[in-house]
């Protein structure tokens, strides 16, 4: 309980300090991971001790919120708050200078509230609420240097591109409750059939669009606006990662049509991110399309049946991710750009970051003994042995290859240009870049315990798969070192700088079109509007405006239903001619029809 | 029997003293005198009213009624007459002939009084006489050519149309060989001959209740004559006919056609009326018009009778509410102008005077809290009551046109605007908006507790 | 202690004792509307205190009015009008410390103010047919010459329209209160709710005029025309109150009369009134996206998310089992009252920023959040509440709805792309109005004063709350639904 | 019997010759030829009721009407820039609609005659006087309420057209 | 059902449906009012006759008679007293030029 407690509330209480207090925002954040950190530690050591720790608060009538430690969230918890302690003291120095550092910080803190909310939430409820506050949290955290032209378009961006996802996670939610009479997330993965199937795919659906699978890549590509130290967080651990987290969380339901579907993306993903990786110029967009090419890897595990697979891959990956993007932190401080062209020799000159640097990118490569090389490995081994579809493990494999290609790559730059001076020394950075690559180099030795925790040993593939995924590393890796990538790629090339076309496709089949039925349903009001209008003008002309009563206040703002009756009762008005015999003889017609009347009516009666 | 008959008809014989010591004042030539006896003797009859407010019985032979709807009559009528006294002697006040006014006002309500308790056709033709006659020479009064060419169209109608209810009248005597109401029963299985006399009937107290299509004098006769003689048309005589319709129709059969007959004509009447008071830029007028639109609404009432209890209810409420309100809205004329923009910057003025006037209007529309509300509740719960929801609806869509027209009054009053200094404020003027005021404020959340 | 007539006379009579002191300066005229209000909300605060009955109405007050037809002076609360209540009471005594601002001609704004808030609390607590009438048509009078006497440019035009709007809208209902009184002999509305009078085709034409009445006053396309431009031009506290509370009169006539009174004709409209209302919420919320002006951006969202509530209710008479039932009832009520708040937040927001730029173009602003951030962020919470952002008001009520939506009628679950649209509205227009690169024009532009500031502060409060804690409203109205349902 | 011949040969003289100078009221273009052809249509209804053996409504009737016209002749005179009174002037509008206003009215009222259903007629009325005397009674007795409030509409009639006829003096004629 | 009867209504619906065409066609207003006199003719006619062939043993009829008659006199006094008054005004009692009021 009050692990649970302290991993939740001390980086919330750290945030509400923060916004509150507006003092030392850097060190409150930081003690406040720090102790989100022991919770963490203590949830885990927990788990280890075979304990099962939940807690429940009254919300909804019948739906309570409840949260839930088992050894699988305990773990996701456990990474999260490791990750989050590094980027935040790497961000102590990236944002030394920066004048809204009590935002930037109480924000953050925030948004690892939400995110170990998001991994512990033991019902749907809770899970759904903390899976948008993370995506508000970032929204403000990419957005967070607003005043600079473009930040505000891709924050936007970001939040609508996952909350459109998103609709795929409430629609589960609601079906999955309807199904299961309960929120209770473990007690509605047992629902089956064809509510499971499409739970299912509404569950991909939303997770895609979290972790920036196809075809919602774009966001992830765009929200690098944000600093740095944000970069780091959103696509290790916490943003992006919620979307791998809700399949392995979900997947004992998933039945195996989902699967496929998810074998699909992620393949798909991890091919073609991949490639625009492959083809970027800018570092930390490709660092981006990285990511999501490395979530591909996680769905494909999924697929093949290995959720534990994905889970090391995740972990492995946040901790390499992280100390990439805060590498490329450091060079950015220097060079004031990520572009290739501007970073050229940046790692020269910072060789000790550079090491650091170089160290994540190789693990990241899938080079062994490093993290990544088992959680790769478990991966094609599974994807090896899925009975599912042949083409899972030839897709991973090709991801593979791909990522230490664009690696190679990125090094490569890194190292070639012409070293400039650095500026002054960053301990800070340096701090949290080295805890991170460390972890990202021997993280892989504490898989094989994880493993026996989570009950789930992934089994033993044939021989050749270990070299096989070797091969790939080495080589892509050599190729992207030495190829440039409009070689490499050849006509693939030009595609895969404009992302396959597959963000316009989707902007052209989505954004647009609602954007034109606003336009449509406006055009539809001002019509209806003016057709009023129109009409009680034509009401007017009419009535032949026999008298200008235009002087009146009034006659400025009569409505228009007023304006179109006025002709009526100014026609009435000419029967009104002052005329006797006239009158007198509209009502001899009128008695006329009165005895008509009196005659017809008792006879229908 | 004949003591018993009389001391029912106290009201009326006071009123009758009333009238006479009224034209003895007059040939005194002291007005004042004859304006205060006439309160006096409205006041009177009024009080002496309230003792046979529960009887329901009838006077010479079932010629005279002496029932609910008659004593409540005389509870709206003659108040309303007071109030209209009011307005004249702050009209005409100090004028020529100004006690003749007095009197023949009297006299008129007299005649309303016959109207409203009529249980014979011949008291309905004499009532339809005499607040005719009486009307013409009120109207004719000013004797210009305006006043006087009304007075010619009013009078030209009322012939007309009287004659014509007069001779239609005979075939109802022809059928039944009586004269009495009560005795139309007879008529049953008779079709041509009730529509002969129900033709006429409708005709000449349509005629009287400002109905279309027998509605033509109605705007000319109130911008020809005084403003206060046109207020006192527009409620004691209209109400007068609808008393009497009552009277004579709620002993006929409903099959006899009657209910559609003058279910068309009210939503004929209402709707006619809205619309050409919407386009009206004279103040009297429009009012006119749309007093010719709450004689539909009145009418609802009656197109119920016989058929829901509800129905007598609701007319005597909403014939009180419109009395207040009308003559109200008439009095703030009389103070403000008889033209549409004397309206302009009136209630920033004159901000009590203008918020009366708003309240007036208001109620006529039918908002509540207001007596005019609670009024137009009972007609359209009478309406819908009798099976006649799309009397109801039509009834309720020219609310909607109501508001319209009246809006046009109430938006320029409190626009900004230099026009109104200081005025003179007459006080019997401020008496009767204040009276009136009271009335549709206070009736409209009050009433309900005294009614039975 | 009878605090219900009370809380709803004590404005009536300040505005009257206002009106009534000879000279009257404009400080006393805003102390008198504040410390009216403030009572009044405070009285709302102790009737709340007191609590509901699951079984019915609780804290009932009668008085005879009109025995001879069976109307009275009847006045009681329950799971749904008591939340109601208590926003009406909060918005009123917020709408008066902002409205201190307000010099031309206060004593009668007042007066207006407190004769609106009278109405307010009367229509939700009357439980007599003809009563709530009065109180309801009483409320539109108020509102026209709020709009007409202290509106922006084009004020008599739009205050023209949604007073014949409005009116058109709510005549019939007076209809179907007549027919329910011929139907029973009383205006109670309890007995209306114990045995529904009217059965059969009379049940039906009840209903149809009830809903069109409700459905202007919601508004409901197509009836919801004169909701932008009312709001538009209407003074800032006008607009807080017309979407803050006048709205609800819509949807909780609906609860109140077409759902328990007509039950059985209401079941049977419902598909339809479901239809409608997914319509009017994606229609409301494409309409907001295309504005420009952010009030009526505002004000189409509220169409949007009334749009919810309407579905909510028709749900509630769709379904079958009483859990889901509730649920949706409690979704739709709750839903009523955090867009009260939400709304009411943002209208006061908007008011601010015209008050300080004369203008409420997006176009015109840019970069704000450094200039004024208290407004900015202020903005920018109730923007993402008004969203569905989960911990912020909306999200319970909206969460609720469509999940009883989704378990009885799935397509109904359509109106889900409305959150879509609207978070891309509004954050479009935090985009182009607080971000970006500031716009020297508003260099001076000051942040919020204190009173705004407490305005703000208490509604944000009161957002978070609701968002975090649902269960404070949400107990109350979960017990009166389900006695309601079961 | 033959009183019944008889006195339908005269209702049927008299009535034709009532409708007769009906129609002459409005066929001449002179206003004193129209009031006396008015003058003997009244006079020819009279007759009609002395056939029908209402003697004093006949009496009544005729001598009524004679004054009337009489009055109504020195008006004219007074009035009409017309002194002579012969000469011919168009009088008329909208003839075909009042014409056919006519025949219509008189359409429905024949029809209510015809199709009225009005049932067997009395033979015997009583005497001159016994009608008289129950007349008397019925004055008196079942409609002296109607019968005052003639008395009351006489009155007001008076009033009204002294109030209206006499000139407004001091205002307009000093 | 009587011969007498028939001929007597029908000359008196003969006289209405002339009166009727006097009273719109007539642009003078003492020629309008003796188109009225000829319906009230026809009224008068009716009542009489109705009493002698249906109703003689009551007298209401002959006082509807009465009333009748009074209403004619009194209509016409006052008629005449307006005419005078038209006249003194307008130097005409011609409808047609009485259209100042209207609309």
């Amino acid at each position: 309980m009050i692990w649970l407690a302290l991993t939740l509330l001390a980086p919330f209480g750290a945030g509400v300090a923060i916004l509150a207090l507006r003092r030392a925002p850097a060190a409150v954040a930081i003690a406040g991971a720090a102790l989100g950190l022991a919770g963490a530690l203590g949830l885990f050591a927990s788990m280890t001790r075979g304990e099962r720790i939940g807690a429940g608060l009254p919300f909804l009538p019948d739906f309570p919120i409840s949260l839930e430690a088992t050894p699988l969230t305990a773990t996701l918890a456990l990474l999260v708050a490791t990750v989050t302690t590094a980027v935040l003291i790497h961000a102590a120095g990236y944002m030394a200078r920066d004048p809204e550092r009590v935002r930037f910080f109480g924000t953050m803190a925030l948004f690892v509230a939400a995110m170990e909310l998001l991994v512990l939430a033991g019902d749907w409820i809770t899970l759904l609420a903390a899976w948008e506050m993370i995506g508000f949290s970032s929204y403000l955290l990419i957005g967070f240097w607003h005043g600079r032209p473009g930040v505000a378009g891709a924050a936007l961006r970001a939040f609508l591109y996952t909350r459109s996802a998103d609709l795929g996670l409430y629609l589960a939610v609601f079906l999955l409750i309807g199904r299961a009479g309960t929120s209770d997330i473990a007690a509605t993965l047992d629902v089956t059939g064809t509510p499971a199937l499409i739970a299912g795919l509404l569950l991909l659906v939303a997770a895609a669009g979290k972790s920036a699978q196809l075809p919602f890549q774009e966001w992830l590509l765009r929200a690098m606006a944000g600093p740095t130290p944000v970069s780091a967080l959103l696509h290790s651990a916490t943003l992006v990662a919620a979307g791998a987290i809700l399949l392995i969380r979900t997947a004992p339901m998933l039945p195996e049509g989902v699967l496929v579907a998810v074998g699909l993306v992620g393949g798909a993903t991890a091919v073609v991110t991949g490639l625009m990786a492959l083809a970027e110029r800018d570092l930390k967009r490709l660092l981006a399309a990285s990511t999501a090419s490395q979530y591909g890897f996680m769905l494909i595990a999924i697929a093949a049946g290995a959720p534990v697979a994905a889970l090391l891959h995740l972990i492995a990956h946040a901790a390499i991710k992280s100390a990439l993007f805060l590498g490329a932190g450091v060079f950015q401080h220097d060079r004031e750009s990520t572009a290739l062209e501007a970073l050229a020799g940046a790692g020269r000159a910072r060789p000790g970051i550079f090491a650091g640097f170089a160290l994540a990118a190789l693990a990241l490569a899938g080079l062994p003994p490093m993290a990544a090389w088992f959680s790769k490995e478990a991966i094609l081994t599974a994807s090896w042995a899925s009975p599912l579809a042949p083409w899972l493990m030839p897709s991973a494999l090709a991801g593979a290859l791909i990522s230490a290609a664009y690696m190679g790559r990125a090094l490569r730059v890194l190292w070639a240009g012409s070293a400039e001076r650095a500026k002054a020394p960053v301990p800070f950075m340096a701090a949290g870049l080295w805890g991170l690559a460390a972890l990202a180099a021997t993280l892989g030795a504490a898989f094989g315990p994880l493993e026996a925790l989570l009950g789930a040993a992934i089994a033993e593939g044939p021989r050749f798969l270990p070299l096989l995924g070797l091969a790939a590393a080495a080589g892509g890796l050599v190729l992207g070192w030495t190829l440039p990538p409009d070689r490499l790629l050849g006509p693939l090339f030009r595609q895969a700088e404009t992302g396959f076309g597959i963000a316009r496709a989707l902007e052209a089949l989505s954004t647009r079109p609602v954007l034109a039925l606003a336009e449509a349903v406006e055009r539809l009001e001002t019509a209806v509007l003016s057709g009023i209008l129109a009409s009680g003008r034509a009401g007017l002309a009419l009535a032949g405006a026999a008298r200008r009563i235009d002087r009146d206040a009034i006659d400025g703002a009569i409505f228009a239903l007023v304006d179109r009756l006025w002709g009526f009762g100014q026609r009435l008005r000419r029967l009104q001619s002052g005329l006797i015999h006239r009158e007198l003889a509209l009502s001899m017609i009128g008695i006329a029809l009165l005895v008509a009347v009196l005659l017809i009516a008792p006879l229908s009666s | 029997m004949m003591g018993r008959d009389l001391s029912f008809l106290l009201p009326e014989l006071v009123l009758v003293g009333t009238a006479m010591l009224m034209i003895v004042a007059e040939m005194l030539r002291a007005a004042r005198l004859g304006l205060a006896i006439g309160l006096a003797g409205l006041a009177t009859a009024t009080l002496l009213t309230l003792p046979v407010l529960d009887a329901d019985t009838t006077v010479f032979s079932g010629t005279y009624r002496i029932d609910a709807l008659s004593g409540w009559a005389k509870l709206i009528l003659l108040p309303g007459t007071a109030l209209a006294l009011l307005m004249v002697r702050a009209e005409i006040g100090g004028r020529l002939r100004e006690g003749s006014v007095h009197a023949l006002i009297v006299l008129v309500t007299l005649g309303a009084l016959m109207l409203s308790g009529a249980g014979d056709m011949m008291l309905v033709v004499l009532g339809v006489v005499l607040t005719g006659l009486g009307s013409f020479a009120l109207v004719a009064w000013p004797r210009d050519d305006a006043a006087t060419e009304a007075a010619m169209k009013f009078l030209i109608f009322g012939a007309v149309t009287g004659a014509v209810m007069i001779y239609g009248l005979t075939f109802w005597f022809g059928g039944t060989g009586s004269t009495l109401f009560a005795d139309l029963g007879r008529l049953t299985g008779r079709p041509l001959v009730l529509a002969a006399g129900l033709t006429a009937l409708i005709v000449g107290l349509g005629y009287k209740g400002a109905l279309v299509p027998f509605h033509f004098w109605v705007p000319d006769a109130y911008q020809g004559a005084p403003v206060s003689i046109a207020a006192y048309l527009s409620v004691i005589t209209k109400a007068a006919a609808f008393f009497a319709l009552a009277q004579a129709l709620r002993d006929l059969p409903r099959e006899a056609g009657w209910p559609l007959a003058l279910g068309l004509i009210a939503a004929a009447t209402m709707t006619f009326g809205y619309l050409a008071a919407l386009v009206q830029s004279n103040l009297v007028r429009l009012l006119a018009y749309s007093s010719i639109a709450q004689s539909g609404y009145l009418l609802l009432a009656v197109v119920a009778l016989g058929a829901s209890e509800l129905a007598l209810p609701a007319l005597l409420v909403f014939a009180a509410a419109y009395v207040a309100m009308n003559l109200g809205a008439f009095a703030v004329v009389l103070l403000a102008g008889r033209e549409l923009s004397d309206l302009e910057g009136f209630g920033r003025a004159h901000p009590w005077v203008g918020l009366s006037m708003a309240v007036f209007l208001f109620s006529l529309t039918g908002i509540p809290p207001l007596f005019g509300f609670v009024g137009k509740l009972g007609l359209f719960a009478a309406a819908i009551d009798a099976g006649h929801l799309w009397l109801a609806v039509i009834g309720i869509l020219n609310s909607v046109l109501g508001l319209g027209v009246y809006l046009r009054l109430v938006v320029p009053m409190f626009a900004a605007s230099e026009r109104h200094g200081a005025m003179p404020m007459p006080a019997p003027l401020l008496t009767v908006i204040a009276l009136t005021l009271a009335v549709t404020l206070s009736f409209g959340m009050v009433t309900g507790l005294f009614l039975r | 202690m009878p605090l219900l007539t009370i809380a709803t006379l004590l404005p009536l009579v300040a505005g009257l004792g206002l009106m009534a002191l000879p000279a009257r300066s404009n400080g006393m005229a805003h102390a008198v509307s504040i410390s009216a209000t403030g009572a009044t909300f405070l009285l709302a605060l102790a009737i709340w205190a007191r609590g509901t009955d699951p079984g019915g109405f609780a804290q009932l007050e009668e008085a005879a009015w009109i025995p001879a037809i069976g109307a009275a002076w009847r006045l009681g609360v329950d799971g749904l009008s008591l939340p109601l209540v208590l926003l009406t009471g909060l918005l009123f005594f917020l709408s008066a410390i902002y409205s201190v601002r307000i010099t031309e001609r206060p004593a009668t704004y007042v007066v207006l103010m407190l004769l609106l808030e009278t109405a307010s609390l009367g229509t939700f607590m009357a439980l007599d047919g003809l009563l709530f009438y009065v109180f309801f048509e009483v409320s539109l009078v108020g509102m026209y010459f709020m709009i007409a006497g202290w509106g922006h440019e084009d004020r008599q035009r739009a205050a023209l329209m949604f007073f014949l709007y409005t009116l058109l809208g709510s005549l019939p209902l007076l209809l179907a209160i007549i027919g329910l009184y011929l139907g029973s002999g009383t205006f109670d509305m309890r007995a209306w709710t114990q045995a529904p009078p009217l059965t059969g085709p009379a049940a039906m034409l009840a209903l149809v005029a009830m809903l069109f009445t409700f459905a202007v006053k919601t508004p409901v396309l197509p009836f919801h025309t004169w909701l932008p431009a009312a709001h538009v031009q209407a003074p800032t506290a006008g607009s807080v109150i017309l979407a803050g509370v006048m709205l609800k009169f819509g949807t909780y006539g609906l609860v109140r009369f077409s759902f328990e009174m007509l039950p059985d004709a209401f079941a049977a409209a419902a598909p339809a009134v479901l239809a409608f209302g997914v319509v009017s919420a994606i229609y409301g919320a494409l309409a907001a996206l295309a504005q420009s002006d952010l009030k009526k951006m505002i004000a189409y969202t509220s169409v949007n998310h009334m749009g919810y509530v309407v579905i909510g209710v028709a749900v509630a008479a769709l379904a079958t089992g009483p859990l889901v039932r509730a649920t949706a009832l409690d979704g739709a009520t709750l839903q009523m009252v955090s867009h009260g708040v939400v709304t009411g937040a943002l209208f006061f927001l908007v008011g601010m920023l015209q008050d300080r730029a004369h203008s409420r173009a997006m176009g015109d602003f840019g970069g704000l959040l450094g200039r004024v951030p208290w407004l900015g962020w202020g903005f920018i919470v109730a923007a993402f509440a008004s969203l569905g952002l989960p911990g912020l008001a909306h999200f319970p009520a909206e969460f609720q709805i469509f999940l009883a939506t989704f378990g009885t009628r799935p397509w109904g679950t359509v109106a889900l792309v409305g959150i879509v649209v609207t978070a891309a509205l509004y954050l479009r227009a935090i985009a182009a109005v607080f971000l970006g690169p500031a716009n020297d024009r508003w260099a001076a532009m000051p942040d919020l004063d204190r009173h705004e500031r407490l305005v703000i502060g208490l509604l944000l409060a009161l957002i978070v709350l609701i968002g975090v804690m649902p269960g404070v409203m949400l107990d109350m109205i979960h017990r009166t639904m389900s006695g309601l349902v079961g | 019997m033959s009183g019944s011949a008889a006195e339908t040969l005269f209702l049927v003289f008299f009535g034709a010759a009532a409708v007769w100078f009906g129609i002459v009221v409005f066929r001449t273009h002179s206003m004193v030829r129209s009031a006396i052809a008015l003058l003997f249509a009244q006079t020819a209804v009279g007759a009609m009721f002395l056939v029908m053996q209402a003697e004093f409504l006949g009496v009544l009737q005729i001598m009524m009407m004679a004054s009337e016209m009489s009055i109504m002749a020195i008006f004219m005179v007074m009035f009409m820039m017309d002194p002579g009174g012969l000469g011919a002037m168009e009088m008329t509008h909208q003839k075909r609609l009042s014409l056919k206003a006519g025949g219509a009215g008189f359409a429905f009222a024949l029809g209510v005659i015809l199709l009225g259903g009005w049932g067997p007629a009395a033979q015997e009325v009583p005497a001159a006087a016994a009608q008289t005397a129950a007349l008397g009674r019925e004055l008196l007795g079942r409609s002296m309420f109607v019968f005052e409030s003639a008395g009351l509409t006489i009155l007001t009639a008076m009033i009204a057209a002294t109030m209206v006829a006499i000139a407004p003096q001091g205002e307009k004629e000093g | 059902m009587t011969f007498e009867l028939v001929i007597v209504l029908a000359m008196a619906a003969a006289l209405f449906g002339i009166g009727i065409y006097g009273a719109l066609s007539q642009t003078n207003l003492v020629m309008i009012m003796m188109g009225v006199e000829l319906i009230l003719a026809a009224a008068l006619l009716n009542l009489v006759a109705f009493w002698r062939y249906l109703h003689p043993e009551t007298m209401a009829g002959q006082m509807f008679v009465l009333i009748v008659m009074t209403v004619m006199a009194v209509e016409m006094a006052v008629g005449f007293g307006i005419a005078v008054a038209r006249f003194r005004a307008r130097g005409s009692v011609e409808v047609e030029e009485a259209r100042e009021l209207r609309g």
